[in-house]
């Protein structure tokens, strides 16, 4: 994580609902990287000399303990030890113990690294899987903050990723061209679909004013409901069910291994990193993205200076778009090849807005918190497995480390630690 | 597959689908019959839910990775995943429930029901009672969302009502689904108990005497709305009678569909070494699924009712009477 | 153009300036109404019944469908071209107009989707108000929050918090009202975590927002089903309101049942409309809490505590939201299921915006949704030949019609999201 | 009441804004606080008045201690304040903004009527003219400060503070204020006044305290001339005056014909107005605040949505152009509010540099943008325009205002212009940085280049034009030449135009 990088920042278009220069409070203020933009290298130093990788690790910290009361709690031996505490307290505590590490444990070798596992190659397949989770979460993530950086808030998620996802699906299936360019093609018809959708409420907005987080909302559900019925049509379902499910994908319209298979990791995720470089190269050296944060910053003055306001709140939906669609193309040619469903969103949507927060907005910020999450994901179901934590109670401790990684004053507070170095006020 | 397995150290699991291990339907059931058979053996089972319906093969490789023995899961989008999982791991036995799989693989055993069967018994039920209680009588179903393991439901309770107006000259309307177009009336989702409550007061409103919401716990929406009002209610899946004593004042009868049975009998094959990859149909000669008793209704349903409705099981068995439904096409 | 040919510049026409967004979107809607009501028009005849127990009942209205289609079409053509000579002349339109224009096609779709059915009026004016209500009670949350500064996606969270825990204490005390103040405690302890956190903090509303009702969901729907479910006789099982009907008022036809036969919760809602609506306008509570929300720094130098009011206000506003957390279980359903709230937080949130932050406003928007859902429903209920998922969509596609046809542009609170540091 | 201000320090994070300010204001007495943008003046008085709460030192009235919290403990000890920012909620009334904070109520409702009489009465007092029903944010700027000062007289404060409160004023509006605070004085009131305009300190001050870097620098008398004061403040001696040749005249730049603008309401706001420029001459555009003047100044660049008539530019017709075409065209704009309309605060100088050239040469190739061109030109530009600041790399919204309108100036006038409109340059600018801007526009006229100056201010207005025009009601009453008197200026400014006077258009 790298929340070196100052604050996600513009007037959401929720009539100032959203994140103003002014919200920097004055220390995350003085904390604000100098542009030029850094990569991830950067950040990460810069993050550590100001304390904040500190303050990340200790939300972290934080957050396992709130979650481990909540495994501890829940725990129906620690229930039952709990019945004689007092006449025997170690049974209790041993048994605390036991489930608490017991998950954490799993948590680690599901997300990250199976120690259990002799060969360290097998070992990090962990990681594999939570490098597939995380990447249509980054895309996604990246493509909510490039819409935040120009001043929309964009909670079209769901119905841009289901976008991406029918438009890449449909290709896919329905196609069977040569390799490579199918899976081109495919990918472009899915960015085609997100992108389509955003740009629909970006052109609502700029001719009609209308606020883009209702319009979003509203598009969710309309996509689903759509989605949905168009899976009962001979359109999208597989003629050879009677479920709304679509026929599998093609093999050359599939995203093909980068690593060996038992890794789980495919072209997406390069596309994904790439992704990042590009919304990085975007938002800090190109035009349009200097035109992007100007309005997303100041849309008066960048109207006075001659910038088309209302066009580039439309192409930044676009972007976003395309980038929210590219999280649905990897839902159906990278996870689900063998046919999508009205699920195939996956809560990516809303996710992704937590994901582009917590990374701050910044394009290397949204990768790590992408990751980060996908290690979550990943971990939570060995947790499931293992010691039968339940799903809801990972989200939980999930949400509570996100709460406080966004709240560094809240960590430095409990634990009394100083401001940092170079900070007004 | 698995015939070395001592019974102390065989390891049943079960994934759910992203509706939970509560849903009051499939989920819930096959849990239920994954744990009653873990019992019998002497284990306890391992269960993970799929947080999103995107996430089905990590959710069976972390029981992979747990040692299972054998995997139960219950709904169609577990398809694909499920026979990848099967392909990479022989020796681990798959109960596939509410789809059928291919190709056919030695360690999966798809679970099928002829619901509609059932269904046609409840449409039947509801038609007789309605027509006792009312003089204008009408029975309404209504799904959460339009998948066929509901509309297969809905079909077979729009048959029984069908005949029981064809054998008897009566005209009980069916309201809320449509066999021929395939529309009818859906919460849209399986948690909105609010939307689901307006959606029986609408049925109500338009004179419904019997409503058989097919929408896992969105049964409780309808019995607030019936209040205290006449009307009663079909279960779905389980028999709410039993599982729901809260609302059972109102239950005339259910549409049952033993989930827990087969993924208990699948389990349990698997332990002893008996596995076998057939696909079980559950219908009403296997007693699969049926018709729950009437309970507490018992002595309000017409006094024939019961040799009727034993008249037209058999006559389903045998194949005399014939119970269409589209979502059944795949059922061999 | 020369300084001689420049008219005054009242009576001189304009292409930039003046909006033909109305007529345009009427003429759209006409356009619709020809295509829907005459081409794809249905015979037989739909009865709208005003039907209902206990009261007066009025008679039955009657609308063959073709010929209502034609006439509402006619109609909707005829507001259309008035609505853009009005433009024309006056430089805008009326309000008036759109509500006739809406009216209209409200019918005639109504007649047209019911054709040969029995149209239950009651029962779709007392069904929008039910599956209004949740949204009312959380778009007032919102507008009070908002106002004061603070923006609150975590409507959704505080409702179901609320829901939660009222049908909880409802169950384990078997009183109602311990049940409503436990929803009121656990929106404002919702509420109380999004202050604390974006107030004293600083963090992110919009984060916080989002997380907390991602919290919220994961920890009801950990305890329904680790603690609720073993337990269901005890804790969640809680009675629920019973209507308590007005004496006299509530025979009044139509509105009657509509408004003067409902659960306290309901009128609660009522009560808590109006109540914030006055309060915000006309009250010393409201005029500080607006001042806040709209310029922090001027309500300091005139001695508020802009912390102080925004961390109270936040609090008060996640106790209404809670209310209508308790709708859920004690004025409808009465237990607790898993995500019982299906996203209607959000759907309020778009009610806020849309009724551009004002009590009234968003109160409508929240009407208007809860009476498009009902309409789908209804149509679903008597056979519509609308395919169900389309129908679905429905109350989804009138928002946006109306907020992109008529609404647009909107200002808030100028202040919302953002802190406000002291120097 | 007797103010005694004693070792006031003040430090935002490494930078002292007030180190060790003693200052006394007895009652009955106006004293001026004059210092250079950034000295630390509000910064004290927001200690004062509760805002900020110093780091070390001692705010006596009579003589007692004082600690307060809050802006509320200022006001109740007596102490009273104009702001220099606006502190009016734009969306409330007149009356609702005056009773914010104390409000009266009946029977649990605001009891608006009582603001009212109240808005009534103390505008009565002191001859303004104020409908308290009015929207503030339809106000113009000028009758939103007689607001901020009818909210600080309305509670009898016995120390009043006024942070630069004519900046937004016209003379006549700064002499009915001048009245009021002498009014006040007479009355026993202390009075501390904050102004750039040495003009005012001069007539008013009954002592003057000079701040400089944070530090009293000493006092001064109010017989002291201008250039004394002026030296004293910014440590070195300033050109008050700058020197300019006559205008030689060139060809038509700009010709306006005919030009009217209507307001989102339909409003007339611009009437029928024409006027040429010529190369290389100044017109000032003079006139109240609120009288058409930002609007005509928005329509020349395209701001504005309905206009009707010819904007002439070089022979070519840029009526109707979008922005970006105008200022392709060569057009150069300083906006009147520089924090909202011209800058992007969080930005860094060198972008805020390139905001208007966001597409293309010579910082955009290929939709890159070239950031090493970029830097030299801000390095190169930041010193050739002086700005005051840490690197180009600094946020804008950090630098003082006087800095942030250099680096707004410099932006536009580093392009090939061939119109150049500014408006309200100065506006709370202290003496050293009106200087340089009044430098550069001249310089820029001597290049060439039309200029169009819109100020409410009649020194810079003087100091400026080549010729003079005046609007009133959205039309310009008259044009006259540069040197016309004050007393003139001052009727037309009301709508009247004396018939001996010259015309000069
Ligand atoms: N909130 C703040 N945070 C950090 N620094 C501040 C803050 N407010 C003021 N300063 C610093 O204190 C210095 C003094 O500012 P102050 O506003 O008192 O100047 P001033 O004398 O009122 O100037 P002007 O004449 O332009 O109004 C500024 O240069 C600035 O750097
Ligand atoms: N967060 C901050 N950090 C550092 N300096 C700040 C901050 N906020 C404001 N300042 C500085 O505080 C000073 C006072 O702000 P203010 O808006 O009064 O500007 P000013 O110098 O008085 O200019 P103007 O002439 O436009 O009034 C400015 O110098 C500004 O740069
Ligand atoms: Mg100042
Ligand atoms: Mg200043």
């Amino acid at each position: 994580m790298s929340p070196a990088g100052g604050v996600p920042v513009g007037e959401t278009g929720m009539a100032g609902a959203g994140l103003d220069p002014e919200s920097i409070p004055p220390e995350e203020r003085a904390r604000l990287p100098k542009p030029p933009e850094r990569g991830p290298i950067g950040s990460t130093l810069i993050a550590i000399r100001d304390g904040n990788a500190l303050t990340t690790i200790l939300a972290v910290v934080i957050a396992l303990v709130v979650g481990a009361i909540l495994i501890a709690a829940t725990n129906p031996t620690v229930q039952s030890t709990a019945g004689y505490f007092f006449a025997r307290p170690t049974d209790m505590l041993s048994a605390i113990w036991a489930c608490v590490s017991g998950s954490y444990l799993a948590l680690f070798q599901g997300g990250v690294y199976d120690f259990s596992q002799a060969n360290p190659l097998v070992a990090l397949q962990s990681l594999g899987h939570s490098i597939g989770f995380a990447t249509p979460l980054i895309a996604a993530g990246l493509g909510i903050a490039v819409a935040f950086r120009s001043g929309v808030f964009n909670i079209g998620g769901q119905g841009q990723v289901l976008m991406g996802a029918a438009f890449a699906g449909y290709v896919g299936f329905t196609w069977d061209g040569p390799p490579i360019i199918t899976l081109i093609v495919a990918v472009l018809f899915g960015l085609l679909g997100g992108g389509l959708l955003a740009g629909l409420v970006g052109v609502l907005k700029a001719r009609t004013g209308a606020n883009e987080v209702i319009v979003t909302i509203m598009l969710n559900y309309v996509v689903y409901y759509l989605l949905d019925f168009a899976l009962q049509t001979p359109l999208l379902q597989d003629p050879k069910s009677v479920n709304p499910i679509s026929p599998p994908e093609n093999a050359n319209a599939i995203f093909f291994n980068v690593l060996p298979a038992e890794y789980h990791v495919n072209i997406g995720f390069v596309l994904a990193i790439a992704a990042t470089f590009a919304c990085s190269w975007l938002l800090s050296r190109s035009s349009i993205g200097f035109k992007m944060r100007a309005v997303g910053e100041n849309a008066r003055a960048a109207r006075v200076a001659g910038i088309e306001v209302d066009r580039v709140f439309t192409a930044a939906m676009v972007i976003s778009g395309v980038l929210v669609g590219f999280a649905g193309v990897y839902q159906v040619l990278g996870t689900t090849t063998t046919g999508f469903t009205s699920g195939v969103d996956a809560g990516i949507g809303f996710n992704a807005i937590t994901v582009a927060l917590l990374g701050r907005s910044r394009p290397w910020g949204v990768f790590w918190a992408g990751i980060l999450f996908g290690v979550f994901q990943a971990g939570g179901y060995t947790m499931q497995a293992a010691q039968n934590v339940d799903i809801n109670a990972v989200q939980v401790v999930q949400s509570v480390i996100v709460l406080f990684i966004a709240a560094p004053p809240l960590v430095r507070w409990i634990f009394r630690l100083p401001q940092p170095k170079g900070v007004v006020a | 597959a698995t015939s070395s397995a001592s019974k102390s150290t065989f390891l049943p699991c079960v994934v759910g689908d992203v509706g939970g291990f509560n849903d009051h339907s499939f989920n819930e059931l096959s849990l239920e019959g994954v744990q009653a058979a873990a019992k019998q053996i002497g284990t306890t089972a391992k269960k993970v839910q799929s947080q999103t319906s995107t996430d089905y093969a990590p959710a069976f490789a972390s029981l992979v990775a747990q040692k299972c023995n054998s995997i139960v899961a219950a709904g169609f989008q577990f398809g694909d995943p499920l026979v990848a999982s099967a392909k990479a791991n022989p020796k681990i036995d798959y109960v596939m429930i509410d789809n059928t799989t291919t190709p056919e693989l030695p360690n999966v055993k798809d679970v099928v029901f002829k619901t509609s069967e059932a269904a046609f018994l409840g449409g039947y039920a509801a038609a007789a009672y309605a027509d006792s209680v009312s003089k204008t009588p009408a029975v309404a179903t209504y799904g959460g969302q339009k998948f066929p393991t509901v509309t297969i439901f809905m079909d077979g309770v729009a048959d029984g009502v069908a005949y029981y107006n064809t054998q008897k000259k009566k005209s009980v309307k069916l309201l809320g689904w449509n066999v021929k177009s395939q529309n009818g009336s859906f919460v849209g989702n399986f948690t909105d108990q609010n939307k689901s409550k307006q959606i029986a007061s609408g049925f109500l409103d338009q004179g419904a005497n019997v409503i058989i919401p097919v929408a896992g716990s969105l049964y409780q929406g309808a019995y607030k709305a019936i209040g205290s009002g006449d009307a009663v209610l079909e279960g779905v899946d389980a028999d709410v009678f039993q599982s729901d004593a809260t609302v059972k004042d109102k239950i005339l009868t259910s549409i049952v569909k033993k989930v827990d049975l087969a993924a208990q009998t699948a389990t349990s094959l698997a332990a002893s070494g008996k596995f076998d990859n057939s696909t079980y149909i559950g219908d009403l000669k296997n007693g699969g699924v049926a018709l729950a008793p009437f309970h507490d209704y018992e002595s309000k349903v017409p006094s024939s009712l019961s040799s009727e409705l034993d008249t037209i099981k058999a006559g389903i068995i045998d194949g005399s009477i014939t119970v269409d439904s589209p979502a059944a096409t795949t059922l061999k | 153009m020369t300084a001689t040919t420049t008219e005054p510049a009242a009576t001189a026409t304009t292409t930039k300036g003046v909006s033909y967004k109305t007529p345009i979107a009427l003429g759209a809607f006409a356009l619709l109404a020809i295509l829907l009501f005459v081409v794809f028009g249905r015979d037989g005849v739909s009865t709208f019944s005003f039907a209902q127990s206990g009261t007066v009942a009025l008679p039955d209205v009657r609308f063959p469908v073709r010929g209502t289609g034609v006439v509402v079409a006619v109609i909707a053509v005829l507001l259309a071209v008035v609505a853009a000579a009005l433009v024309r002349l006056r430089g805008a339109s009326s309000r008036w107009l759109v509500v006739v224009f809406a009216l209209a096609l409200v019918v005639g779709f109504l007649a047209w989707a019911t054709a040969g059915q029995r149209l239950p009026i009651i029962g779709l004016l007392t069904g929008s108000l039910a599956l209004a209500a949740p949204l009312i009670f959380g778009a007032l949350g919102g507008v009070v929050s908002e106002r004061v500064g603070v923006v609150n996606i975590a409507i959704e969270g505080q409702l179901l918090a609320g829901a939660f825990v009222s049908a909880v204490l409802a169950s384990v005390t078997k009183n109602l009202f311990v049940g409503l103040v436990g929803a009121v405690i656990a929106g404002t302890l919702v509420s109380f975590v999004l202050a604390a956190l974006s107030i004293k903090y600083v963090v992110n509303q919009v984060i916080v927002g989002v997380v907390l009702n991602v919290l919220v969901l994961g920890l009801t729907t950990f305890l329904y089903q680790s603690v609720l479910i073993p337990a269901t006789d005890t804790l969640n099982q809680p009675p629920t309101f019973s209507n308590l009907p007005i004496p006299g008022l509530s025979l009044i036809p139509v509105l009657g049942p509509l408004l003067f036969d409902q659960s306290i919760v309901t009128y609660l809602m009522i009560i808590a409309v109006f109540v914030v609506w006055i309060g915000l306008t006309r009250t010393r509570w409201g005029l500080r809490l607006r001042a806040v929300g709209e310029h922090p720094q001027a309500a300091d130098t005139v001695g508020i505590n802009v912390a102080r009011t925004r961390f109270w206000n936040v609090a008060l506003a996640g106790a209404i939201v809670g209310l209508g957390g308790a709708y859920f279980t004690l004025g409808s359903v009465g237990a607790f299921s898993q995500n019982i709230t299906s996203g209607a937080g959000y759907i309020a949130l778009a009610a806020v915006i849309f009724g551009r932050w004002d009590p009234l406003r968003a109160s409508a928007a929240g009407l208007l949704f809860g009476f498009a859902s009902q309409v789908a429903n209804i149509l679903g209920i008597v056979g519509s030949p609308v395919p169900s998922d389309i129908l679905l969509t429905l109350p989804y596609v009138v928002t946006i019609v109306a907020v992109a046809g008529l609404v647009g542009r909107v200002r808030g609170p100028a202040a919302a999201g953002r802190p406000y540091v002291k120097g | 009441m007797r103010l005694e201000l004693s070792g006031i320090t003040k430090a935002f994070g490494a930078l002292v804004a007030n180190d060790h300010i003693d200052l006394t204001v007895e009652p009955g007495e106006i004293h001026c606080l004059l210092g250079e943008n950034g000295a630390g003046k509000s910064t004290l008085m927001n200690i004062l008045y509760g805002l900020l709460r110093a780091d070390s030192g001692e705010i006596r009235l009579d003589g007692v201690a004082q600690h307060f919290t809050g802006p509320g403990d200022a006001m109740r000890a007596g102490i009273g304040m104009v702001h220099q920012h606006f502190m009016l909620i734009p969306v409330f009334t007149v009356a609702e903004n005056l009773m914010l904070g104390h409000e009266q109520t009946k029977a649990g409702f605001l009891d608006l009527p009582a603001a009212r009489a109240r808005v009534q009465e103390i505008s009565a007092r002191f001859g303004f003219d104020l409908d308290p029903d009015a929207l503030v944010e339809d106000l113009p700027v000028g009758v939103q400060q007689r607001v901020e000062i009818v909210k600080a007289l309305s509670r009898d404060a016995k120390v009043l503070v006024f942070d630069e409160p004519t900046a937004v004023l016209t003379p006549q509006e700064t002499d009915e204020l001048i009245a009021i605070m002498r009014q006040l004085r007479d009355a026993g009131t202390a009075i501390v006044f904050i102004t750039h305009k040495l003009r005012e300190v001069r007539e008013v001050a009954d002592r003057i305290t000079v701040v400089r870097l944070g530090k009293v620098v000493g006092e001064a008398e109010p017989t002291a001339s201008n250039a004394e004061l002026a030296s004293l403040m910014v440590g070195r001696s300033v050109e008050l005056t700058v020197q300019r040749a006559p205008s030689t005249g060139g060809d038509v730049g700009l010709q306006v014909a005919g030009l009217s603008v209507l307001d989102a309401a339909g409003q007339i706001v611009v009437d029928d107005v024409d006027f040429v420029v010529r190369r290389g001459e100044i017109l000032a555009i003079a006139g109240v605040q609120g009288n058409g003047q930002t609007e005509l100044t928005e329509a020349l660049l395209g701001l504005q949505d309905d206009v009707r008539g010819t904007i002439t530019l070089d022979g070519r017709d840029i009526t109707g152009a979008s922005v970006r075409q105008v200022l392709d065209a060569g057009v150069g704009f300083v906006p009147e509010d520089r924090q909202e309309d011209a800058l992007v605060a969080e930005f860094s100088i060198a972008e805020n540099l390139m905001l208007d050239r966001s597409d293309g040469a010579p910082f955009v190739k290929g939709g890159a943008v070239q950031r090493r061109d970029l830097e030299s030109f801000a390095t190169a530009t930041v010193k050739e325009f002086d700005v005051r600041a840490q690197g180009i790399d600094t946020h804008v919204g950090r630098l003082s205002g006087g800095n942030q309108q250099k680096v707004v100036l410099a932006r536009e006038l580093s392009r090939d212009l061939r119109l150049f409109v500014a408006a309200q340059p100065t506006r709370g600018l202290d003496v050293g940085s009106i200087e340089f801007v009044h430098e550069r526009i001249v310089a820029t006229r001597d290049e060439g280049v039309p200029v169009i100056v819109i100020s409410t201010e009649l020194d810079e207005v003087a100091a400026l034009a080549d010729r003079i025009a005046v609007m009133y009601r959205g039309r310009i009453v008259g044009i006259v030449p540069g040197d016309t008197s004050r007393d003139v200026l001052g009727l037309m400014m009301a709508g009247e135009l004396p018939d001996d006077v010259r015309t000069a258009a």
